[in-house]
């Protein structure tokens, strides 16, 4: 932060010197406080992207290279035709610093800034996905507070507006401790015409500009700037930046929205986030190539003697700039009068190309519509970080707990223990489209009501693995996101991502950042996965130990299933089926749960990524599908497949018999063989009499599969082929600690 | 435990709004929602109990001084 | 001469569309939604109060809509013979309406609950329950943050026979692993002395096809095929 | 507006189960939680506000007979 002067004005900035002198070269004038206030936020990380645009341009064009993509990087949203007249707009995004400070309201908040980037693509929000990160659990009345709260925030907001949480994923690591991420994510389903109608552009001159919803008040006035910093002591006299949600506002804003666009009047729509009215004005002129000229008079605010300057860049919440027809002002006020939507015309577009905001006869604001988002570039430098190498190069400490010691110790540690004590609390079944729900199954399965295709959406990263490794990592986290969707019976549609990590002036932290986003355009250009949309935060970076995060790309993945009979479940079926493990086990225990929770050791050799291989298994997949011989599904995630296994059996009460003197070959050690995190694995069931067809299948088109074993009808897994350290667990006694483990936790 | 000043608070707004005003109770102009706690303790004097009760509210997390406002209402002494 | 529903919306409500699905698709009912000041009794042979966040929930889940003018009509409705249900909010409003006895508290655990729960039929003789036997076991779900029964005239309720559903586990017992969120005497939902008013809290337009159900079942039809059957034999 | 007994009050009961579980509040004996509402209307006098609120607070239910109790808890004048 530092001060600037304009006329008798100090005010404070995160504008360089530099930046400060090409804005008034490039106005040849001085700007006035407002227009400072307005490139300070668009011109801050959190907008302007001026630390990551560089590499973001590594990503494929979606909507050039991809015909179903309606809506690439760059919109509000990403959208893709899903057929028979329907499109999914989708997109996550990060809270972090607001929940970090208050986790109720942050969270909440979050969920209703994603909503309105949803409903800005004119379709209705369906879904809810909350990825979360904290530090670890036990003992941590922190980190449980933060926990508690954001998953309230999460539940009442989601809960309130209508729109179902159908899944989402929680790491707990000691990286996350004073930043914890708080990613939220939407999906949204509407007719192709309803998104085509409403874009955010002003396009016309001549048209109304409307604003509608939530008063604006003095809360939250530079949000943007303090997202674009780390939290500092600083952070607590930023505290009035920590905003009050009011989901019921939000409902009303929801309806009365989608059926003002359904009158045909509306002709752009922008939702009111970072940056407030400056922001949403500037880039619904700017991107449309008309101006606008508005009446800073007619904004309604909450209480009375805002000035020009807050009310430009207030970011109140629960606001939306309608673009209006002039033929149907009238129609669109009565939607707003009926739902009892506070709103007012505030101004008209115009040809000028210039936003111009007058305050009676003084301007306030008059700029280049496009002047605000042509933001400077900000040249980082890369490096890769010294400690890495100790770190791979660690080996696993000989075992002296039993391999079923192992296993129990595992399923009730806080990273793969069931999370029902988070999605307990969100409705995940309102909208009667939730098909597998939380806890159910690798991913949410949506029916689209009036046809026979279902919605699958996961979301997920593994934050261990990156740290090691972000280039496999972060392809390592598409492998396992699309691996849910596979897994549910669906084809992986299209990509968005939302990428955390450090200070992206410190050349380690930006390494981690440079590498991952490398690492997910490789892997989507080579398996044909368009990345539609994405958010980037960085500064969640401790002031105080200058210890970043652990590099947390999140990926989020919206799939499609055609047809009922095609959605594949995660249980076990039928005792007498047999067990088959896809994909090759490797060594590959660095950043796995097995160090962390048995040794406490954070590093060893994290598992790569084989596009050529990966490609081969989802094809042998997919053929199994569509010759009908897949029973149950459930891809191999944190833990190792025995945890797989296990969670396979809970819901029926079954057990397995598996004898692994066939896979397991002595070159590697039996822990790590039982415990490793090779991404890309499959457990399927299949009845015994096709096994030999697809054994032979997988030979033929090389893919790596073995029969494991089969399932029992007596709930324990008996393992065998172990040499002499052949085991039998207890599924009952496993269901209990993976249940009960954070209630026990949580609950004082 | 009140929502600061600065914030906005939507339940007292739509309480106004949506209830009293369009009951006719117009001469209503302004409300503010929180959440009471009425606290039962033993201690020395007065003092001592609005000092513990402080920093229950705080170790608790009671109230979040981030978004509330802690105010304690009233202390009496009761005999036992 | 064919029945006519309606669906009122409260500003929040969320269930309204969900509700509206299953009477017009799935139980090819005539069914219209209509904005709860503009909704007129005599227009229709029964009503549904939908689930969601009347006004937000904001002061007590309920309380603001009950004083909607919707709520006069559903009275004159009543003393019409006509049925209404209210479901999980619609629930709430039709307590604090003063409609049907007692209030809903805040869970026990303080937790909103999302799950599937059993329930059993306590009374068959409700214009909602008339096609279920009695003591029979209802697989639906619930979804609330204030659904604990609450009356300080339990001895009254009993007497009168307005106890309509109780949560049960696998077995049809009453225990409190049964009961998700404190409610009294396990109480799920009441109905007015005349039997025409229903309210529950868990939501039967979630269970009323079997693709959402995880045990495959339909239970929640029969809310609406008793509606149906009490409107056309009154008729 | 707090709960009546009969009622039970799972907010105060956590609050006393942790403060017992923290260890060292063991003077606190009793807490109930309830709602709280500043309510700045304009009236003759305190009394005649006292009434209002009263009346208010029966016609439109902003309490719930069954479940809770009123308590005014203060009535100041503040200047306009
Ligand atoms: N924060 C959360 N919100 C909602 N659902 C969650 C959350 N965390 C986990 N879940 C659900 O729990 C189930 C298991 O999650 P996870 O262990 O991450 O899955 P995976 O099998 O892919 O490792 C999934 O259905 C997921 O949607
Ligand atoms: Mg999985």
């Amino acid at each position: 932060m530092r001060k600037v002067k304009v006329g008798n004005n100090e005010i404070d900035v995160d504008l360089t010197d530099k930046e400060v002198t090409y804005i008034k070269d490039t106005l040849e004038r001085d700007p006035t406080i407002t227009e400072i206030g307005m490139f300070d936020v668009m011109w801050s990380e959190h907008c302007s992207y001026k630390s990551s645009r560089p590499k973001l341009r590594l990503f494929e064009d979606a909507e050039k290279n991809y015909n179903y993509v309606l809506a690439g990087p760059g919109q509000d949203a990403g959208v893709i035709d899903i057929g028979d007249g329907y499109c999914l707009a989708f997109r996550i995004e990060s809270h972090n610093h607001p929940s970090a400070i208050e986790p109720y309201h942050g969270a909440a908040t979050g969920i209703g800034g994603i909503i309105r980037d949803i409903l800005c693509m004119g379709v209705r929000p369906i879904a809810l996905l909350d990825p979360l990160r904290f530090g670890s659990l036990k003992n941590n009345p922190h980190s449980q507070w933060l926990l508690k709260y954001v998953v309230k925030g999460i539940a009442d907001y989601g809960n309130c507006t209508g729109i179902p949480t159908i899944g989402g994923e929680v790491e707990f690591d000691k990286s996350f401790q004073n930043n914890c991420l708080v990613n939220v994510a939407c999906i949204g389903l509407g007719k192709i015409e309803d998104f085509k109608h409403a874009p955010s552009r002003a396009y016309n001159p001549g048209d109304y500009v409307i604003l509608m919803g939530g008063s604006t008040g003095k809360d939250g006035i530079h949000g943007v700037t303090f997202a674009s910093r780390t939290l500092t002591e600083e952070s607590e006299e930023d505290r009035p930046a920590v905003q009050i949600g009011d989901p019921f506002t939000k409902k009303l804003i929801i309806e009365a929205t989608l059926e003002a666009i359904k009158t045909g009047y509306v002709r752009g729509l922008k939702d009111l986030g970072g940056g407030g009215l400056s922001c949403a004005l500037s880039e619904l002129t700017g991107d449309g190539g008309t101006g606008a000229i508005i009446d800073i008079n007619k904004v309604f605010t909450r209480e009375p003697g805002m000035n020009s300057f807050e009310i430009m860049l207030s970011e109140s919440q629960e606001r939306m700039a309608f673009i209006v027809k002039p033929e149907g002002l009238e129609t669109v006020l009565n939607v707003f009068r009926k739902y009892e939507m506070a709103h007012a015309v505030i101004g008209r577009t115009d040809d000028s190309k210039v936003l111009k905001v007058y305050n009676e006869d003084d301007f306030v604001v008059k700029l280049p519509a496009k002047a605000l988002s042509e933001s400077p570039i900000a040249e980082r430098k890369e490096k890769q970080p010294k400690f890495l190498d100790t770190l791979l190069s660690q080996k696993t400490p000989n075992p002296t707990k039993s391999l079923k010691e192992i296993v129990y110790e595992l399923i009730a540690s806080e990273n793969i223990c069931s999370k029902e004590w988070i999605y307990r609390q969100y409705d995940h079944e309102v909208g009667i489209r939730s098909i597998i729900k939380c806890g159910d199954g690798d991913s949410g399965v949506l029916r689209i009501i009036g046809t026979d295709k279902f919605i699958s959406a996961s979301v997920g990263a593994n934050s261990k693995h990156c740290y090691l490794d972000p280039y496999n990592g972060a392809k390592g986290n598409l492998v396992e996101v699309c691996g849910n969707i596979l897994a549910s019976g669906a084809t992986p549609l299209a990509m968005v991502n939302c990428c955390n990590f450090g200070n992206p002036e410190i050349p380690e932290s930006y390494w981690y950042f440079s590498n991952a986003v490398k690492g997910m355009a490789d892997f989507c250009k080579k398996l044909r996965i368009p990345i539609v949309g994405g958010n980037v935060s960085f500064y969640n970076e401790d002031e105080v130990t200058k210890t970043a995060i652990k590099a947390t790309p999140i990926i989020m993945i919206v799939g499609l299933i055609e047809g009922e009979n095609n959605i594949i479940t995660l249980p076990f079926k039928q005792p007498g089926n047999d067990i088959l493990l896809v994909g090759e086990t490797l060594a590959e225990l660095g950043g796995s749960e097995y160090h962390s929770v048995i040794y406490n050791l954070e590093g060893g050799k994290p598992p790569r990524v084989d596009e050529d291989n990966i490609k081969s298994r989802w094809d042998f997949i997919q053929e199994l599908y569509k010759r009908n011989l897949i029973k149950a599904n459930h891809d191999i995630n944190k833990g190792g497949f025995l945890i797989s296994i296990a969670e396979m059996c809970f819901k029926n009460k079954l057990g397995a018999n598996l004898e692994l003197d066939n896979i397991y070959d002595k070159k590697v050690r039996i822990d790590e063989f039982l415990f490793s995190e090779s991404v890309g694995r499959f457990i399927i069931e299949v009845e015994s009499i096709t096994t030999k067809e697809i054994l032979d299948l997988a030979k033929k088109i090389k893919v790596d599969i073995y029969k494991i074993g089969s399932i029992i009808s007596d709930p324990k897994i008996n393992v065998s082929g172990l040499d002499d350290k052949n085991f039998s667990i207890d599924v009952f006694e496993l269901e209990k600690l993976y249940k009960n483990s954070i209630p026990n936790i949580m609950d004082i | 435990m009140t929502l600061k000043s600065a914030a906005r608070d939507p339940v007292a707004d739509t309480i106004q709004r949506d209830l009293i005003a369009k009951k006719g109770f117009d001469m209503v102009s302004h409300v503010r929602s929180g959440q009471y706690l009425k606290i039962s303790l033993q201690a020395e004097d007065k003092d001592s109990a609005e000092q513990i009760i402080v920093r229950m509210c705080n170790i608790l997390r009671i109230y979040n001084p981030i978004t509330q406002n802690l105010n304690i209402l009233k202390v009496t002494e009761i005999d036992q | 001469m064919s029945i006519k529903i309606a669906i009122i919306q409260f500003p929040g409500s969320n269930c309204d569309l969900d509700a509206l699905h299953v009477l017009n698709d799935v139980m090819t009912i005539e069914t219209t939604l209509v904005w709860h000041n503009e909704f007129k009794g005599s227009q229709f042979d029964g009503a549904i109060l939908p689930g969601g966040f009347s006004f937000g929930d904001y002061l007590r889940s309920g309380i603001i809509a009950a004083h909607s003018p919707a709520i006069d009509e559903a009275r004159q409705m009543l003393k019409d013979d006509k049925p209404i249900i209210g479901i999980c909010n619609g629930f709430q409003i039709l307590t604090e309406a003063q409609l049907l006895p007692g209030a809903l508290l805040q869970n026990e655990s303080l937790k909103f609950i999302c799950k599937w729960v059993k329930l059993r039929v306590e009374n068959n003789q409700t214009a909602f329950t008339n096609m279920m036997e009695l003591g029979s076991i209802l697989n639906i779900p619930i979804a609330h943050g204030e659904g604990r029964y609450f009356t300080d005239k339990l001895k009254e309720l009993q007497d009168n026979n307005q106890i309509v559903f109780k949560y049960v586990d696998n077995n049809g017992e009453m225990g409190e692993y049964s009961n998700p969120n404190g409610s009294l005497a396990n109480i799920a939902g009441v109905c007015d002395l005349e039997q025409k008013c229903v309210g529950l809290m868990p939501h039967p337009e979630r269970a009323s096809e079997s693709i959402l159900s995880p045990e495959k079942t339909i239970h929640g039809k029969l809310f609406f095929e008793s509606m149906k059957n009490f409107i056309e034999k009154r008729v």
